[in-house]
């Protein structure tokens, strides 16, 4: 599910203009890449509704707590038991139509506890994010900076990092992760703890994807002329990585980022799905999904819910990175 | 109006650039830990020439033969991997570190590319302003006017200065180029192939100023083309390299007159003219095969598996030194260098060139070939 | 004779009839029962067993010296099985003596002597082989030398001494309840030192193990399948508690619960061996009167606790205002509603000594959602009258876990106790999570979640392993609060020399619930199915939580 | 389909008409920003065994009227219409179907960077015998012999063991004559060779030229050579077109071209050059400006911004009327609103001496 | 070319290597960070406390006595050349090379239990590929081949989802609508193909259905990418302007270029997937090496764990090797 660095590889080539489309360009004076790329995106009403659920979705997480008091209703409460119960006291499945939707619990309760669905969903949400957002700019910190250097500075430098990069490609990951995250749940199984846990294990096997981007089109940069133009004009290592390069970079790397964090709420999910991931009471998509399993037939509707939401945000992502691409991309025809 | 002040360059009897046998090799970079080492590539191999303050010196030759090397060992964007270069009569390898700054200033190249030469995420004024930044430069009045007084002067309109330089054409974006190299009023600026990706029209804008500027501050050129009639109408001497090595070294005059060695020979008489009599009744010299490796050149002289004059002319024993003898770059007359056993001035050549003027008013004025 | 089963009555398949009694009483013989269950066994040597379920299984093919006749109902009786009458023992309780019924043979047609009773008791001893399983009875109870490492490294053990029908058994310690230590399957005999032959010997026995009941493993396949069928060596002439009626037993082993729902549903299996039916077919066992008449819902003798550790949260006031304020209720539906469980007012369960229905030492109020005013004073009386924060251990992967600690934390939070979770991997829990007292210091585990069934149903079978102070252990320790209560552990002391009254018991009980370190949430109930077409179902209360007793269940000759 | 080759060199076809005619060729590109009317109006005629230069700044539209005679933008967003004739097929309105079979065997092209027009993971060889096989039902044997023949003739020296070479492992010029051999396997009527020397050296240009020269004589095909070099359309052609904006500015033979040039654009273009065989220029004469938006075509003469000659034609005709291409002296064809006598004197007296 | 597979070889064995150190490191952590022994990682709870004799003869039965890298030894060896189980009473177990030991847990030989895993992942990762080689490059071919067009924008949108679907989503949907809706097919459970083909496809559909989905749409969108670039490239234009009929043009000459990452990815993937199915197994209750794995995972049976973690490796580095070598073999300008 990792990205294909080929899907990359188009944005590399978004300043070489060719000399016969020049001719073209030239007629819209005025605007800056990064404007064309936003009048293109702007006008790509697929990328602008994503990117509307993307903002959508972040505000629900940021504002959750808010989000559901104004709601009136919190995950934390359960309703199974006593006269408030909203669960058939028999099969401890919710009462009522479509798992238990009413005008108090929109999208209903949970099967067992009874627990607020929507509001579970919201704070599941913070959750993805968070892990995915932290998870995908630790891979960026370290993808860029070592693939950085590995293809600036060549030889030997590059040899170690995409050895070390090949050997990290070559591991089997979920495995390991599952294997890691079980293991150092002994140093302390702190909810702070299981995040950073989630986020270095997603985070750190998902850095050689943008490194060998990264590798790759430095690679490429730093023979461009305007980089010796730099070394000519006495410029150091360090300004020419700072200042020549990395601006070049903004664009495949916004463009992995956006691809990324769908990529890794799916990873989050996967991991909570299989027990290793987030533990409640923290809310995760893929735990409710997970025990969502247990009454499939009986309550499908707990399982469509938080799956619906998966789907939803990782779309969203997806065609937003899509059209981001393609907006950055001036090969593509719109 | 340019808020630049004319050279203060002084004229000291011993040349601005003098570069005494560099060579630069190539070592492959080898498949990891098990790679073979290939030979290594002979990019530039012993090369000696001078440039005077003021004076453009013109490299020619094919695709391959050095000439960008030449320039990048010049202005220390690579390092030689022996020879010495000396600039206003230090040897630059002995720099100190402010020194070698000082250097850098001094010397400014401009790229054949006006697409990958400039950052296309900076803006034109970034990119005439960085030579100041990069070199802690103080200028009189604040960057931004110097380098729109740059700018002007290059022929740019100074409020383009926040622009992009895709949204400059390939003409104004070689003038951005050249007004990043003139920004710390360098003595010396290698030219790479500047105008090699320009249209003809545009060409001309930028070669005439490249000549005014030369003119205004007193500039050196090491002018590389691989079009001869440019590096003709540019320079004041001219250098012809084939496979790491000059070939022939004289002044524009006398190359373009009377060229003596039979690879210049057969590059003049390549170049299309935009003359259809000329066209049509001048003898061709066609070389044959291709150019041999750089990492693997011919023994002896370099150019003798393509020569025609080996091919048709020479007697075995004469060929017999050719492939054994590598000959010296040495001169054949007044300040006419040439690396060959054999020189000689071709007649064909020489009533194509540096004839006088032929007006060709109209097919019947025009003087049998 | 080869009749009646020892069911007081036989009943039609009505709900939970085979709690207490007999469904489809028959004497018909042969057919395959077809069993099913979501894992495979432990092991299937009778040594290393230790899944109440597997040890029901073993019913079908081990016989020990003793065997329980009635299984059903809340109290199992102990009757001999190899041996003619239950042991005979000295005063002290340290010597104990079988005699072995003539004609008992094993599966191979060899005789069942005491050797290989003896034999098969010694090889609990070599736990390096041996590893799992009840052994730690056995070693902790019979005389040993110090370094004793069973019948493969130290040879024989003297303390057990045989004669040509008899067996005796000296003790180092006085042992009143040593008739249940030899109706366990791993107290089954195995033949002297051939053991299953040469591939299946040591670790290697559970393989193919050699059978003296009425049933042989016929293929074992592992995760796959079990295949009994009977034994030819065995006859019910000497078996009065062992009443075979089908020809083959199959086990498949099925891990996707919802497969299993729907083959019980559609009748391609007959049983759930293993555990509870899932959630699918439960939802629609009681809510469909003719499914549910099929079903029964036995209590388990297992009590789900938290186990409310007083090295994290040493001041009893405390860990009183936890027991207070914990919705019991709520817990129950967490645990999967009343079908799983009644609230327990305390430890004990019904079928141990001690047990009282009334019990109920801190008010959880008329409907067991707890009692805040008291957990206000008791949290008063800790010093922290606006809560404190702890944590909460549980184990995943697993389904009940979560839902279990946010009932908790949700219940707790009324009185301003805050609860964090602590997880740790199923396989690790018991033993180094929680089993662990340097551990559950060391993360601050405060609360845990855990359960207990006793090993066998005494009050000294349910107590000891988790309030005796004396058996602490650093890792795999089973009294997780580390009790050590002088009062409890005199009691529990003087037990096994038969000192100990059923009163003693229900102080034992109350001293424990005093102590405030064992929360009894629930008193485990499961919720089985069975086939419309199986005769002679009844429910085993004495091994596997009421599991059918499948070594008697018929198939109608199908 | 194809008809038999017997006409003599240079002698007209024998159907009525020239061989190619294009008459009114436009090709337009909706885009993002608008209409590109890369070509807009061309006309021109051309015969077997003639060449016919096109030159023209970068994008003013060469290569596409190039593609647009092999019928390229078919499939694509472009518009194309007006009329091209080859020997009696109209092509515009041809279907891919009826194009597929003309092309490699009635017309051929050469493209200008041979490295990235030869399919990386085919032999050179057996990229020729496709070329092949398409239009000929011989065995892969005989095409085979018969690529390395054509291997042979321009030039490949041990054309047979060279074959299975693959691309990569040929040098700049070997795959400008690979790419040569392939365009003329099946002895098309029409070449067109889109800058097939831009990307080469001079000396190997020389070659490559020589070589297109020596095989369109022997095949007595007709040549479009498309350059922006003026030098080569002086070696190479018999015809000339100039191309600025879209548009012809001016075409005719090419002597007739190059001693009477009459179009502003075209003394820009040669006076901009700097020559080898005249005296050296003290400053060289470039045309002032840049080359014309493709999607807002200036009115009038697409080249009024930047001819320095405006003032010279009244009424500010220039900026309003667009000129027709009109017949000058000399037989060629001129699109300039000054008067032909004018032109003549303004070449006499202000352009010939600063060349 | 065979210095090449050497060099390559010797990678392979370096990273299996970094492998083997790398899990068997992390659970030499487990006990460490819990302060118990590794004993209680083979056999589970151990009711003895750590200083008794019983407690110390499990210590030695399983060489926890011995020094780290002597236990590392041990199990290298046994991969290298086999080992011989023994609890020193039944038969020895002849454990060949390569040999990753015993599960104490499970009582059976790692290698058993990875031989009865396999079959049921290469079924599964085998069945998939094919679906969504095929499925993935026709869907992207067409959408390349007329971008923008219905097809095109049907493939892309469909193929967005459906990379937006994670299996966890749609295989509990694909049994609740196919399985326990309609009833079209049995609940699943894997009957090998040497049992009873029909009903092994049965049990496999849609696992291999939810699979294929999410790759073919991964695949789709890659080689419409491919496509497109390929079918912009000069040597397309080449192609056409030779006269070669449409279908030569874009099958031998688009095609075949633009598959050529395609196919290196699809080796790559296929790797990767055999050793980490493990959501797709757990979802179809298939016990396969990702399920073999999550459960010898949770019970922390060291010897499996590692087992499957290195064959896992194994399969990966294999699939790279071999497609490096494809590539070689595809692409007559990479020299090898
Ligand atoms: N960094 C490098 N590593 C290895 N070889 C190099 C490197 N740079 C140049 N070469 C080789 O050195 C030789 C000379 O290259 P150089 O760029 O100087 O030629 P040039 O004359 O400028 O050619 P062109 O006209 O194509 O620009 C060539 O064979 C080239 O392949
Ligand atoms: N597919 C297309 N879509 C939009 N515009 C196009 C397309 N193809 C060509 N053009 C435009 O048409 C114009 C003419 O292009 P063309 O390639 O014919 O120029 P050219 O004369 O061959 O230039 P060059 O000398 O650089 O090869 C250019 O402005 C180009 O940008
Ligand atoms: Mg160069
Ligand atoms: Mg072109």
């Amino acid at each position: 599910m990792s990205l294909s660095p080929g899907e990359l590889e188009v944005v590399a080539q978004s300043d070489s203009l060719r000399v016969g489309g020049e001719q073209r360009e030239r007629s819209i004076v005025g605007r800056s890449l990064w404007s064309i790329a936003w009048r293109r995106l702007k006008k790509d009403r697929v990328a602008v509704s994503a990117g509307v659920v993307i903002i959508v979705l972040i505000l629900v997480a940021v504002f959750a707590d808010a989000l559901s008091a104004l709601y009136g209703q919190s995950y934390l409460t359960q309703h199974n038991v006593g006269p408030g119960s909203l669960l058939d006291p028999a099969t401890n499945m919710p009462l009522g139509v479509l798992g238990g939707i009413s005008p108090t619990h929109w999208l209903g309760v949970t099967p067992v506890l009874g627990e607020d669905i929507l509001s579970l969903l919201m704070f599941g949400a913070r959750t993805s994010l968070i892990i995915s957002g932290l998870a995908t700019l630790l891979s960026l910190v370290l993808g860029v900076s070592l693939g950085l250097i590995a293809g600036f500075y060549r030889g030997w430098v590059d040899t170690v990092i995409s050895r070390v990069m090949d050997v990290l490609l070559s591991f089997p990951t979920l495995l390991l992760s599952i294997s890691l995250i079980t293991v150092l749940s002994f140093i302390s199984t702190a909810e702070t703890m299981r995040f950073a846990l989630i986020i270095f294990v997603l985070g750190f096997f998902g850095w050689p994807y943008i490194g060998r981007i990264v590798r790759g089109q430095v690679l490429s940069l730093r023979e461009k002329e305007f980089v010796d133009a730099a070394r000519s004009l006495g410029a150091s290592n360090a300004r020419i990585m700072v200042r020549e390069i990395i601006p070049n970079l903004i664009g495949p790397i916004l463009v992995y980022t956006t691809l990324t964090i769908p990529n890794n709420m799916l990873g989050e999910a996967g991991l909570s799905f299989l027990g290793v991931g987030v533990v409640p009471p923290t809310p995760s998509w893929g735990q409710m999904l997970s025990d969502a399993g247990n009454y499939l037939q009986i309550d499908p509707m707990y399982l469509i819910l938080p799956g619906l939401a998966i789907f939803i945000s990782v779309l969203a992502f997806n065609l937003f990175g899509d059209g981001l691409r393609d907006a950055l991309d001036p090969k593509s025809t719109r | 109006m340019s808020t630049i002040s004319s050279s203060t360059s002084t004229p000291t009897d011993s040349p601005l650039l003098s570069v005494r046998d560099v060579t630069k090799h190539f070592h492959g970079s080898g498949a990891g830990v098990f790679g073979r080492k290939g030979s290594p590539v002979k990019a530039v191999d012993g090369v000696s020439f001078d440039i005077a303050s003021g004076e453009t010196l013109g490299l020619v030759g094919e695709s391959g033969c050095g000439k960008s090397t030449t320039g990048r060992v010049v202005s220390k964007l690579l390092e030689p991997t022996s020879g010495s270069i000396q600039f206003n009569g230090r040897d630059i390898a002995t720099l100190k570190e402010r020194e070698m700054r000082h250097y850098r200033s001094e010397i400014q190249m401009i790229f054949q590319d006006p697409y990958s030469s400039l950052n296309p995420r900076h803006t034109i004024g970034t990119i005439v302003g960085a030579p100041f930044h990069i070199q802690k430069v103080k200028t009189e009045g604040s960057i931004k006017s110097t380098v729109q007084g740059i700018m002007e002067r290059v022929g740019l309109n100074p409020e383009h200065y926040n622009r992009y330089p895709h949204e400059f054409s390939g003409g104004q974006r070689q003038r951005i180029g050249i007004a990043r190299a003139l920004a710390l009023r360098p003595k010396l600026i290698i030219c790479d192939e500047p105008v090699s990706a320009l249209d003809v029209s545009v060409q001309a804008q930028v070669v005439n100023l490249l000549e005014d500027l030369q003119e205004e501050f007193g500039l050196a050129y090491m002018f590389i083309a691989h079009d001869l009639s440019v590096v003709r109408h540019i320079s004041d001497r001219v250098a012809v390299m084939y496979l790491g090595k000059v070939m022939e070294l004289t002044d524009r005059d006398t190359l373009y007159s009377e060229p003596l060695h039979p690879y210049t020979h057969a590059l003049m008489s390549a170049v299309p003219i935009p003359d259809v009599r000329k066209e049509r009744e001048r003898e061709r010299i066609l070389l044959t095969g291709d150019l041999p490796s750089p990492s693997n050149p011919p023994s002896g002289c370099v150019f003798h598996t393509r020569c025609p004059k080996f091919r048709m002319e020479l007697s075995d024993e004469q060929r017999a030194r050719c492939v054994g003898e590598s000959p010296e770059l040495a001169d054949k007359g007044p300040g006419h260098k040439v690396a060959c056993h054999f020189p000689s001035a071709r007649p064909g050549i020489k009533q194509l060139l540096g004839v006088p003027t032929v007006r060709t008013t109209g097919a019947a004025e025009s003087p049998a070939a | 004779s080869g009749t009646g089963s020892t069911a007081s009555a036989g009943s039609q398949a009505t709900f939970n009839a085979a709690v207490n009694g007999v469904v489809n009483p028959s004497t018909v013989q042969g057919g395959t029962l077809n069993l099913i269950s979501s894992t495979d066994c432990d092991s299937w040597d009778p040594a290393r067993t230790y899944y109440g379920w597997c040890w029901n299984m073993q019913r079908l093919f081990t016989r020990s010296l003793v065997g329980y006749s009635t299984v059903n109902g809340t109290k199992p009786v102990l009757a001999p099985d190899l041996a003619t009458g239950l042991g005979t023992h000295n005063a002290d309780y340290t010597q104990w003596t079988y005699t072995l019924k003539s004609g008992v043979k094993f599966s191979t047609g060899q005789a069942i002597t005491p050797q290989d009773v003896k034999y098969g008791i010694e090889r609990l001893f070599a736990t390096d082989v041996i590893n799992g399983g009840p052994s730690s009875y056995f070693i902790q109870t019979i005389q040993h030398p110090a370094d004793y490492l069973g019948p493969y490294k130290s040879g024989d053990l003297s303390s057990i001494q045989t004669t040509s029908n008899t067996i005796t058994f000296n003790l180092s310690t006085p042992y009143s309840d040593f008739n249940y230590l030899m109706a366990m399957a791993a107290a089954a005999p195995v033949p002297y030192k051939t053991e299953g032959g040469p591939n299946y010997t040591g670790a290697n026995y559970g393989k193919m193990p050699v059978a003296s009941g009425p049933f042989v493993i016929q293929s074992y396949v592992p995760n796959q399948t079990v295949t009994f069928v009977r034994n030819k060596y065995w006859s019910q002439s000497t078996d009065t508690i062992h009443h075979p009626l089908a020809d083959k037993v199959v086990l498949s082993i099925d891990s996707n619960t919802s497969d299993i729902d729907s083959k019980l549903k559609a009748g391609t299996a007959d049983a759930r061996a293993d555990n509870s039916i899932g959630s699918t077919l439960q939802a629609a066992v009681l809510t469909q009167p003719s499914l549910k008449k099929n079903a029964d819902n036995p209590t388990t003798a297992f009590t789900r606790y938290f186990s409310v550790m007083p090295s994290v949260i040493p001041n009893v006031y405390c860990r009183q205002a936890i027991f207070y304020a914990t919705n019991k209720a709520a817990l129950v539906q967490a645990f999967g509603g009343t079908t799983a469980g009644t609230p327990a007012g305390s430890m004990t369960p019904p079928t141990i000594a001690g047990y009282s229905a009334t019990a109920n030492m801190y008010s959880t109020g008329a409907a067991s959602t707890g009692d805040l005013t008291a957990a206000k004073q008791a949290l008063a009386k800790c010093g922290q009258p606006n809560g404190f924060s702890t944590t909460l251990a549980y184990s995943t992967p697993s389904s009940t876990g979560p839902q279990v600690f946010a009932a908790e934390q949700a219940a707790l939070a009324r009185v301003g106790i805050k609860v964090t979770p602590v997880t740790s991997a199923t396989s690790s829990y018991y033993t180094s999570f929680i089993g662990s007292p340097a551990n559950i210091a060391n993360q601050k585990i405060g609360i845990a979640i855990a359960a207990w069934g006793a090993d066998f149903p005494t009050g000294y079978g349910f107590w000891n392993s988790i309030a005796n102070g004396a058996d602490i252990l650093p890792s795999g320790n089973t009294n997780y609060p580390s009790l050590n209560d002088p009062i409890v552990n005199n009691i529990l002391n003087e037990a096994p020399a038969g000192k100990a009254t059923p009163a003693d018991f229900t102080a034992l009980d109350s001293q424990v619930m005093k102590d405030a370190v064992y929360l009894p949430i629930l008193f485990g109930k499961s919720l089985y199915y069975r086939n419309p077409r199986l005769t002679n179902v009844t429910s085993d209360n004495a091994l596997a939580f009421g599991i059918y007793d499948f070594v008697n269940v018929g198939t109608g000759g199908k | 389909m194809s008809t038999p080759q017997t006409a003599p060199a240079g002698a007209q076809a024998p159907t009525s008409g020239p061989f190619l005619r294009v008459e009114d060729l436009r090709v337009h590109f909706p885009t993002d920003d608008g209409l590109v009317k890369s070509v807009d109006g061309l006309s021109f005629e051309l015969e077997r065994g003639e060449v016919l230069g096109i030159v023209g700044e970068s994008g003013s539209g060469k290569s596409v009227t190039s593609q647009a005679i092999m019928g390229l933008h078919k499939g694509s967003r472009a518009k194309v219409s007006g009329e091209i004739w080859l020997d009696g097929h109209e092509l515009v309105s041809a279907s891919e179907d009826e194009m597929r079979a003309l092309r490699g065997n009635d017309m051929a092209m050469i493209f200008q960077d041979p490295l990235s027009s030869l399919h990386p993971f085919y032999s050179v060889g057996s990229q020729i015998s496709e070329a092949y096989l398409v239009h000929n039902k011989v065995t892969k044997k005989q095409a085979r012999a018969e690529s390395i023949a054509m291997l042979e003739k321009v030039g490949i020296p041990n054309a047979s063991s060279r074959y299975d070479d693959f691309p990569h492992q040929f040098s700049g010029g070997m795959r400008q004559r690979a790419m040569i051999a392939m365009a003329l396997i099946c002895q098309p009527k029409l070449l067109i060779a889109d800058e097939p020397t831009t990307a080469l050296d001079v000396t190997v240009q020389a070659q490559i030229l020589e070589l297109i020269k020596s095989l369109h004589e022997e095949l007595n095909s007709a040549v479009i050579l498309i350059t922006h070099d003026l030098g080569v359309v002086a070696e190479t052609c018999d015809k000339v077109l100039v191309m600025y904006g879209g548009q012809c500015v001016e075409k005719g033979q090419v002597e007739d071209l190059f001693d009477r040039p009459e179009m502003p654009y075209t003394w820009g273009l040669l006076g901009s050059m700097p020559r080898m065989d005249r005296a050296r220029q003290a400053r060289l004469t470039p045309i002032k400006g840049q080359p014309p938006s493709l999607i807002n075509v200036p009115s009038g003469c697409v080249f009024h911004a930047r001819c320095p000659f405006v003032d010279r034609v009244d009424g500010n005709r220039c900026v309003t009327e667009h000129p027709a291409l009109l017949l000058a002296t000399g037989g060629h064809e001129v699109r300039c609103h000054i008067p032909s006598d004018e032109r003549l004197a303004i070449l006499q007296d202000e352009i010939l001496p600063t060349l | 070319m065979v210095r090449f597979i050497l060099v390559r070889l010797l990678g392979a064995v370096v990273v299996l290597w970094v492998v083997s150190v790398v899990t068997f490191l992390i659970f030499q952590l487990a006990p460490a960070l819990s302060h118990t022994s590794p004993v209680y990682y083979y056999i589970g709870k151990i009711p003895f406390p750590q200083d008794s004799i019983q407690f110390k003869a499990l210590v030695h039965r399983f060489g926890f006595d011995l020094p780290l890298y002597a236990q590392y030894w041990h199990f290298l060896s046994g991969i290298l050349f086999g080992q011989t189980i023994t609890d020193g009473v039944s038969t020895p177990i002849q454990c060949g090379a390569p040999c990753f030991g015993y599960s104490f847990r499970q009582n059976q030989l790692v290698g058993t239990l990875l031989l009865q895993a396999a079959p049921v992942s290469i079924s599964l990762c085998v069945g998939a590929a094919i679906l969504w080689l095929i499925g993935g490059v026709t869907v992207g071919t067409f959408s390349a081949l007329k971008p923008g067009s219905f097809v095109d924008r049907v493939g892309m949108t469909g193929s967005l989802a459906a990379v937006s679907l994670p299996i966890f989503f749609t295989g509990p949907l694909l049994l609740l609508v196919f399985v326990y809706t309609l009833g079209w097919l049995p609940d699943v459970s894997y009957v090998p193909i040497t049992q009873d083909p029909l009903q092994w496809l049965r049990s496999m559909i849609l696992p291999w259905l939810s699979l294929a989905f999410l790759y073919a749409a991964l695949y789709a969108r890659l080689t419409r990418a491919n496509m497109m670039e390929t079918m912009g490239e000069d040597y397309i234009r080449t192609a056409r302007a030779k006269g070669l009929p449409r279908r030569a043009v874009v099958v031998r000459h688009g095609l075949r270029a633009a598959l050529t990452p395609v196919v290196t990815i699809f080796g790559i993937d296929i790797g990767m997937l055999i050793g980490s199915t493990v959501i797709t197994e757990t979802v179809f209750n298939l016990r396969g090496l990702g399920y073999l794995s999550i459960q010898s995972i949770q019970q922390q049976d060291l010897p499996v764990i590692m087992g499957v973690t290195i064959v896992a490796a194994v399969v990966l580095v294999l699939a790279n090797l071999i497609v490096d070598i494809l590539y070689a073999v595809i692409d007559p300008r990479v020299t090898v």
